[in-house]
């Protein structure tokens, strides 16, 4: 038999609807990309190294990666947290809290960047208690991960919530029965069902907070080695003219967000391998 | 005569200035051909801008920070000859400023001098110059007291690091910079170009600040030019001249004073004598030998910025 | 939300004596509530209150002076009309690609999906910088359009691209799951019936999708409105004319004038507020219509 | 382990989802809860394993109050319709885990664990598919998952929701038959509900018949079928066809057919409802006999071993259903359009007022 | 209207979904597709509805060849096992749909369409529904709709994939009744899909038994359940005893019982395995019957009329099932553990080496 690029379906409008979606893709995402990572490959391996791993770079890098590790395991702890409060229990106020997380994805990055600043400086509404506890957040690495958190917030609430909604209430019922604490329940039954959106969550927060621009040079300081942001420094390379350095630290941003797209596009088809109803 | 639009590309400080100074002209202009002018303004860091018309902005006449960005057009593009800048007066640069240092109100950190800045108790703000034009001019400022004072390179060197030493918050532009200083009150001293020094006075609290002027500054020209390629193409060569050769004449040169630039007519610049005190001024060629040579020292990649920042982090 | 029918007692049920089998003591359940305020007040709540408390705190005359300041004018028009030409496209794009997705077996349709979702994960400053490089005068394609006239960076076509790009997944990350889930087979019925595609698709998809469309449609919108990274590299920044409000925003906060920086930046939290609300509002009728009963 | 229900009521708002139920539930034997979708069969056995919790009344286990002992402690086995297995966990790990999660002290050893588990997995006949996730299995096969994990705790009473309600009707009809066996090797005290009335009879040692929260009738199969308590449990149990009748003097008479009742003292006088069974409707080859009534047969449907007539008698408009052994409907040599007679054999006659029975 | 099915194959990858497959399906009957999961009934349906496209093979309606007619044209009214009905339309609107799509020249008038829609919403005895939206009925009453939706269209064919799949015991039972003279009174051509052998022998004119893509064996109700083709359509349409059998000389022989075989002619020899009925078991009182087997009753379950007993052989291993009038179980006086003797009355036989039947 023929392999066929598609099963046949008597519903109608498969070319025309894959034929724009590829096209539009193309188009607008694909070529554009496309010419990019030429443009990178034009450089010779040496200089490419170079430019990814100058020291200043990687400085950047481990406070991209590492800022965007804290701020997305912060809303994987405090987003689950948040999600199973907004399914699990009823309180004053709940819709509209439940509303307002949408908030990151529809402010905005620069405004959400000053509105931080103001808040978290040390003159700020939040920043001068802190500054009492001896706790510095504007212009420091802190102050990235709040803005990284800040802008990655939807993400885990916004992918666990459906899956905790759809959570059989039975599986826990099944494990109080057999004698299992809540706790334990929790541990073993709830977590592992939440584990693939957790996880989903977490991967669009690390990697929406990677590319984050906007809102963090507002409040980060960026200080080279210690407070600069991989995407300020491609700006940074693209307005000395040095489109190459910057056309380079870009591609490695990319080749990271695409990883982590894969990553999570695997987690999602190895889970529903495995545990398809 | 048909009306004719002009774009002109600046950088972050200029906009007071040429908001009054575009109606001027306009106002001018007409009187003088019978052509309606109106010039749109584009303002951002002053790299950014030259990227953007290097990259393809309509710019007719650039008005940016400092010349190395304005050679850029012709380096990276060819958008103008490469004696851009002998084609008007005074290095083509209208009006000029220096470099200053705005402490808070009784400056508390009692800063007189550069000398203060690599003080361990001092915290600077100044932008950072791989991004912002304006913060080169600090950065050499710095530096040419320091090879003036000593005398020697290295002990420059040595200075300017433990200026940049004492700088909690590197923004990438100069506006940035003022905000962080004057918005958010971190650090006690914050390097700047005197109008925009003035500015902050004037505009974001009046008595909260105090600009003290150091021995010996550097003469910050900010250049102006037409970009031919674009000119030429879209035939508005000679109100985009007009325009810039204006600036040269005494309504512009009076109200360059008033936005707290130093205007190039020295007649002018004498009516705003009490506020543009005499400093010891030098330019960037006395110094450097040129922007092209002090950009390549110093903040070229790899350059002598980059060795101060590896060192201090 | 389903939850909502599932059988748990409120805070304020008279607490029994006993723990019921899946939920925890009261004291838990309030500590978490309060973590989770907690949480969303210091990241959620107090931003969006600097940025309303900074825009009325000088009066409202103040705010209305600032945001109908001709720049300002300028800026929302522009932003508008970006929004109504990227909102579309992309809602077209969304719904032909749920559409191909969700209703046919074909290979690669995982890969789509990853592409579909890639704008999400690239940073705005490489969309910026990708596009100045394919069609920056020194670009690939900068001098053949220069050639020809035709202006794209620096001008609205570049911005509407940039933000196109940014936004694209929003109505097909929406819609892709909602149409996979309700499968195809009251689009079989209604062929069965003797309709034919259009009828099928505005006859019983469309009403079927509607409030996944418009929830993608309010995201992409207020995305749309929002994206600063990339415009801000390819907008040129001229005062008036490529100036979408979050540049304008930055503009005005760059020239000290704070209380119109928060002004322009409350409208867009008002938008995103409006946005939110218009959200809560699909989802209650959506419930209502999915379990009337309940109502 | 007995189990005793005392007075229990359950609302959920206004609606009492179970109304002063009282049952008592004897040990070792397997007992039905049979009713209508809503009747309140579910929340009765959420209630009494302690995953809902009455307004008011006791439940107690062996006579011991259990009313307010937390579901984990309760010590019983509980197998859901749509079996909850653990879907990230093998076979294995599923029926294993009630023992994993006892307290240190009380848990069995790794071996001990092993040995119970996979005996338990031998039982249900599914050894071999330990290292299996549940979604490997086919849907009589995870409700065995599900009873063996529910068995691996040893618990004292078995509670079972609609066992069987999510499977085929082949799988279903082997599987009632070997939960049957199963009980009778284990010996359990349990409770399984079901709206099926030939799951009912078919696998219970008793039923307890539910309506709109309240019990209808308890008894064992035949008591319930042969001798329902009213109407309702009558036409529950299976189809009925229903006969005018007039009683009087101990007797019910349906046109000029008298059928003795069954208890002849002090009985109500007027008219009643006769409900007789279908397989209970006589089809007679003439109109000899006493009380027969000329009908024409409507349909014939014959399913195995059984016919099924729907006849129309003379001046009725009802159907009638009468149900009778192929080989009968053969030697009486009867097919569709045929004019026979009908009697009914046995009857039930409620009175008009309700659920009062007589005959 | 009459569909012939010529040879249709459909694969999905290297599974072969169904295989070779023709039929000739009469006009106006209803034919059942029965079979396990996973036999390709729904695959079937949904090719002669022309939802799904076949390999190869062609499909003819009354003889004119519909294989590349689309599905929008074929004519055919499809019901769904979960209804598919349109969630946000009215039932009237529901039902109404396939009338308002049709091409202006060919649409009725509003009122035209109105008339007809009640007309079909009394005969499915739903018209007081018309205003209400689908999740406001119950699960039956939307089959119903979904019924009404698709004989809206007056289609040629009418085809149904499990329609009483996702309902309750009862309702499903009534509901097929209803079905059945639903179908006698608008003779349509109908195919229905089922697993359930019971709703398949009430329902249908004809029997088609699948089994892996394949036909097994097709015909009247009783012709299938009288004399199934082989021992897949024996097992799957009834429970069975399993007895060892010789077969010599048109006989087979079951220990020392002799049963005659239907067609004695040029029969094979040897070993083979006689199945037998549950019902067609004889219970005897004594041994003294030609062929009687002596056996345990080790189980008996009473189902309303019928007793089902579960016996073991002297010698055998396996539990016999014999079902018996619950009335002639009395009358023997049995009950478990009491010795008697079973007899098969009737049995097929079908030789070790496969589906050649004998007996
Ligand atoms: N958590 C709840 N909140 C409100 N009403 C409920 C709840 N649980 C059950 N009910 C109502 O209580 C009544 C009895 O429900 P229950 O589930 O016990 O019925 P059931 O006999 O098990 O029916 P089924 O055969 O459909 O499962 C139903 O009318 C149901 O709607
Ligand atoms: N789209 C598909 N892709 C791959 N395999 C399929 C597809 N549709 C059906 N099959 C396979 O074809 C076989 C026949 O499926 P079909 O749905 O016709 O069975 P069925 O007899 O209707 O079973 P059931 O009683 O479970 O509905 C099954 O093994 C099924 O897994
Ligand atoms: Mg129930
Ligand atoms: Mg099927
Ligand atoms: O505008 S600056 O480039 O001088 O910062």
């Amino acid at each position: 038999m023929t392999l066929a690029l598609r099963q046949p379906s008597v519903i109608p409008g498969f070319g025309i609807t894959l034929g724009f979606t590829l096209f539009y893709l193309g188009l607008i995402l694909l070529i554009p990309i496309g010419a990019f990572l030429l443009y990178t490959a034009q450089m010779s391996w040496a200089d490419f190294w170079q430019a990814v791993s100058h020291r200043q770079v990687v400085a950047s890098y481990k406070l991209s990666f590492g800022a965007s590790l804290i701020a997305a395991l912060l809303n994987l702890v405090f987003g689950a947290i948040v999600a199973w409060v907004l399914v699990r229990y009823r309180f004053f106020g709940k819709r509209g809290i439940d509303a307002l997380v949408d908030l990151p994805f529809a402010m905005p990055t620069a405004v959400a960047g000053i509105a931080l600043v103001t808040l978290y400086a040390s003159t700020g509404w939040v920043g001068q208690y802190l500054e009492i506890l001896g706790l510095r957040v504007a212009y420091t690495q802190l102050g990235v991960v709040v803005a990284l958190t800040y802008i990655g917030l939807p993400f885990v609430v916004r992918t666990v919530q459906p899956v905790l909604e759809d959570l059989d209430r039975e599986l826990e019922e099944a494990s109080a029965i057999l004698g299992a604490n809540r706790l334990t329940t929790l541990r073993r039954v709830i977590l592992p069902a939440l584990l693939p959106a957790l996880l989903t969550g977490f991967a669009l927060a690390f990697a929406r907070a990677l590319g984050e621009y906007g809102s963090v040079i507002f409040i980060a300081g960026n200080l080279p080695f210690r407070t600069e942001i991989t995407p300020l420094l491609i700006v940074a390379k693209a307005e000395q003219y040095d489109y190459p350095g910057a056309a380079a630290i870009g591609t490695v941003m990319l080749l990271a967000a695409f990883v982590l797209l894969l990553l999570i596009n695997a987690l999602q088809w190895w889970t529903a391998r495995h545990t398809r109803r | 005569q048909q009306a004719v639009t002009l774009l002109n590309v600046s950088y972050d400080p200029t906009r007071e200035f040429y908001r009054e100074y575009n109606n001027a002209f306009a106002a001018h202009w007409e009187a003088e051909t019978g052509q309606r002018v109106t010039v749109r303004m584009s303002h951002g860091g002053s790299g950014s801008q030259a990227r953007s018309v290097i990259d393809g902005l309509d710019a007719d006449v650039v008005t940016l920070a400092l010349a190395y960005d304005v050679d850029a057009l012709h380096d990276r593009a060819q958008l103008i000859p490469e004696d851009w800048q002998t084609r008007l007066p005074q290095n083509s640069s209208p009006y000029t400023s220096t470099i200053v240092l705005l402490v808070r109100a009784g400056n508390p950190k009692n800063i007189r001098d550069w000398d203060d800045l690599v003080r361990k108790d001092v915290q600077v703000i100044t932008p950072n110059p791989k991004t912002s034009g304006g913060a080169r001019w600090n950065y050499l400022a710095a530096w040419g007291y320091a090879l003036e004072k000593y005398g020697d390179e290295a002990k420059a060197y040595e200075f300017v690091r433990d200026i940049y030493a004492n700088v909690p918050v590197l923004d990438p532009a100069a506006r940035g910079a003022t905000n962080t200083f004057v918005q958010r009150r971190i650090g006690d001293v914050f390097i700047a170009w005197e109008n925009e020094a003035f500015l902050s006075v004037e505009q974001l609290g009046r008595g909260q600040y105090e600009i003290v002027v150091p021995s010996v500054s550097i003469l910050a020209e900010p250049p102006v030019t037409v970009v031919d390629r674009n000119v030429d193409r879209k035939g508005t060569r000679e109100p985009a001249q007009a325009y810039l050769e204006f600036l040269y004449g005494e309504t512009a040169q009076r109200l360059a004073g008033k936005h707290y630039y130093r205007p190039s007519n020295p007649g002018i610049l004498a009516e705003f004598s009490d506020r543009f005190p005499e400093v010891k001024l030098h330019t960037v060629d006395d110094w450097f030998g040129g922007w092209r040579n002090a950009q390549d020292t110093h903040f070229n990649d790899g350059g002598v910025f980059d060795r101060i920042l590896a060192e201090i982090h | 939300m389903s939850s909502l029918a599932s059988p748990i007692h409120p805070l304020s049920s008279e607490a029994p004596a006993w723990q019921r089998a899946t939920e925890e003591p009261a004291w838990i359940r309030r500590l978490l509530i309060g973590i989770a305020l907690t949480f969303l007040g210091l990241f959620l709540v107090l931003p969006l209150a600097v940025v309303l408390y900074g825009a009325f705190e000088q009066g409202l005359q103040v705010w209305y002076a600032a945001i109908t300041e001709p720049d300002a004018l300028a800026a929302i028009r522009l932003t508008l009309l970006v929004v109504a030409i990227v909102v579309p496209l992309n809602l077209v794009f969304g719904v032909m690609a749920a559409w191909a997705i969700a209703k046919f077996e074909f290979r690669g349709k995982s890969v789509l999906i990853t592409l579909i979702d890639l704008p999400f994960a690239i940073s705005p400053v490489v969309v910026g910088l990708i596009f100045v490089i394919l069609l920056g005068s020194q670009g690939w394609l900068g001098p053949w359009l220069a050639e020809h006239d035709l202006r794209i960076i620096f001008a609205v076509p570049g911005i509407i691209i940039v933000i196109a790009f940014g936004t694209m997944p929003f109505v097909a990350r929406e819609l892709i799951p909602l149409m996979q889930q309700q499968g195809k087979e009251e689009e079989e019925s209604s062929l069965t019936l003797g309709a034919n595609g259009w009828q099928t698709f505005w006859r019983v998809t469309l009403p079927n999708i509607k409030w996944g469309v418009i929830y993608g449609v309010i995201l992409c919108n207020a995305r749309a409105m929002g994206e600063f990274g990339a415009v801000a590299i390819v907008s040129g920044r001229i005062r008036g004319e490529t100036n979408t409000m979050p540049l304008h925003i930055e503009v005005l906060y760059n020239e000290y004038l704070f209380t119109a920086a928060f002004a322009v930046s409350s409208l867009l939290a008002g938008l995103a507020i409006v946005t939110i609300a218009v959200k809560s509002l699909v989802e209650w009728r959506d419930e209502r219509q999915r379990h009337p009963a309940a109502a | 382990m007995s189990i005793e229900i005392e007075h229990i009521n359950k609302r959920y708002g206004h609606f009492v989802a179970v109304d002063d139920v009282s049952l008592s539930l004897p040990e070792g034997q397997l007992t039905a809860l049979l009713g209508p979708s809503g009747s309140g069969k579910t929340t009765l056995l959420r209630i009494i394993a302690g995953l809902e919790f009455p307004d008011s009344g006791r439940i107690r286990f062996h006579g011991e109050d259990a009313t307010d002992v937390h579901v984990s402690r309760r010590g019983v086995g509980f197998v859901f319709q749509h079996y909850a297995l653990f879907k990230h966990m093998t076979v294995f790990d599923n029926v294993a885990y009630g023992l994993t999660v006892k307290p240190r002290r009380l848990r069995p050893g790794k071996a001990e664990i092993r040995t119970r588990v996979m005996r338990l997995l031998e039982l249900v006949q599914l050894d071999w598919t330990a290292n299996r996730l549940p979604s490997q299995l086919s849907g009589g096969q995870r409700q065995r998952i599900a009873l063996a994990r529910a068995l691996a705790v040893e618990p004292k009473v078995l509670l079972l929701d609609e066992p069987f309600g999510a499977l085929d009707a082949k799988v279903r009809a082997e599987l009632r038959r070997w939960l049957r066996r199963l009980h009778d090797e284990i010996h359990l005290t349990s409770v399984f509900v079901t709206h099926d009335q030939e799951e009912a009879l078919e696998v219970s040692d008793r039923i307890v018949v539910m309506n709109q929260g309240r019990v209808e009738q308890e008894g064992t199969p035949e008591e319930v079928y042969d001798h329902p308590a009213n109407p309702f449990v009558f036409s529950f149990l299976g189809q009925v066809n229903l006969f005018h009748a007039r009683v009087q003097d101990g007797q019910a008479r349906i046109g000029d057919l008298a059928l003795p009742t069954s208890t002849p003292e002090d009985q109500p006088q007027g008219h009643g409802l006769a409900y007789v069974r279908p397989h209970d409707i006589e089809i007679l080859p003439d109109g000899s006999a006493q009380g027969a009534l000329a009908a024409v047969i409507e349909g014939i449907t014959v399913v195995g071993p059984t016919a099924r007539l729907e006849l129309k008698v003379a001046g009725g408009k009802d159907l009638i259903h009468a149900e009778l052994p192929k080989s009968r409907l053969r030697s009486l040599g009867l097919s569709r359009g045929s004019d026979t007679w009908v009697r009914p054999l046995n009857s039930r006659v409620f009175m008009d007022n309700g659920t009062r029975a007589t005959g």
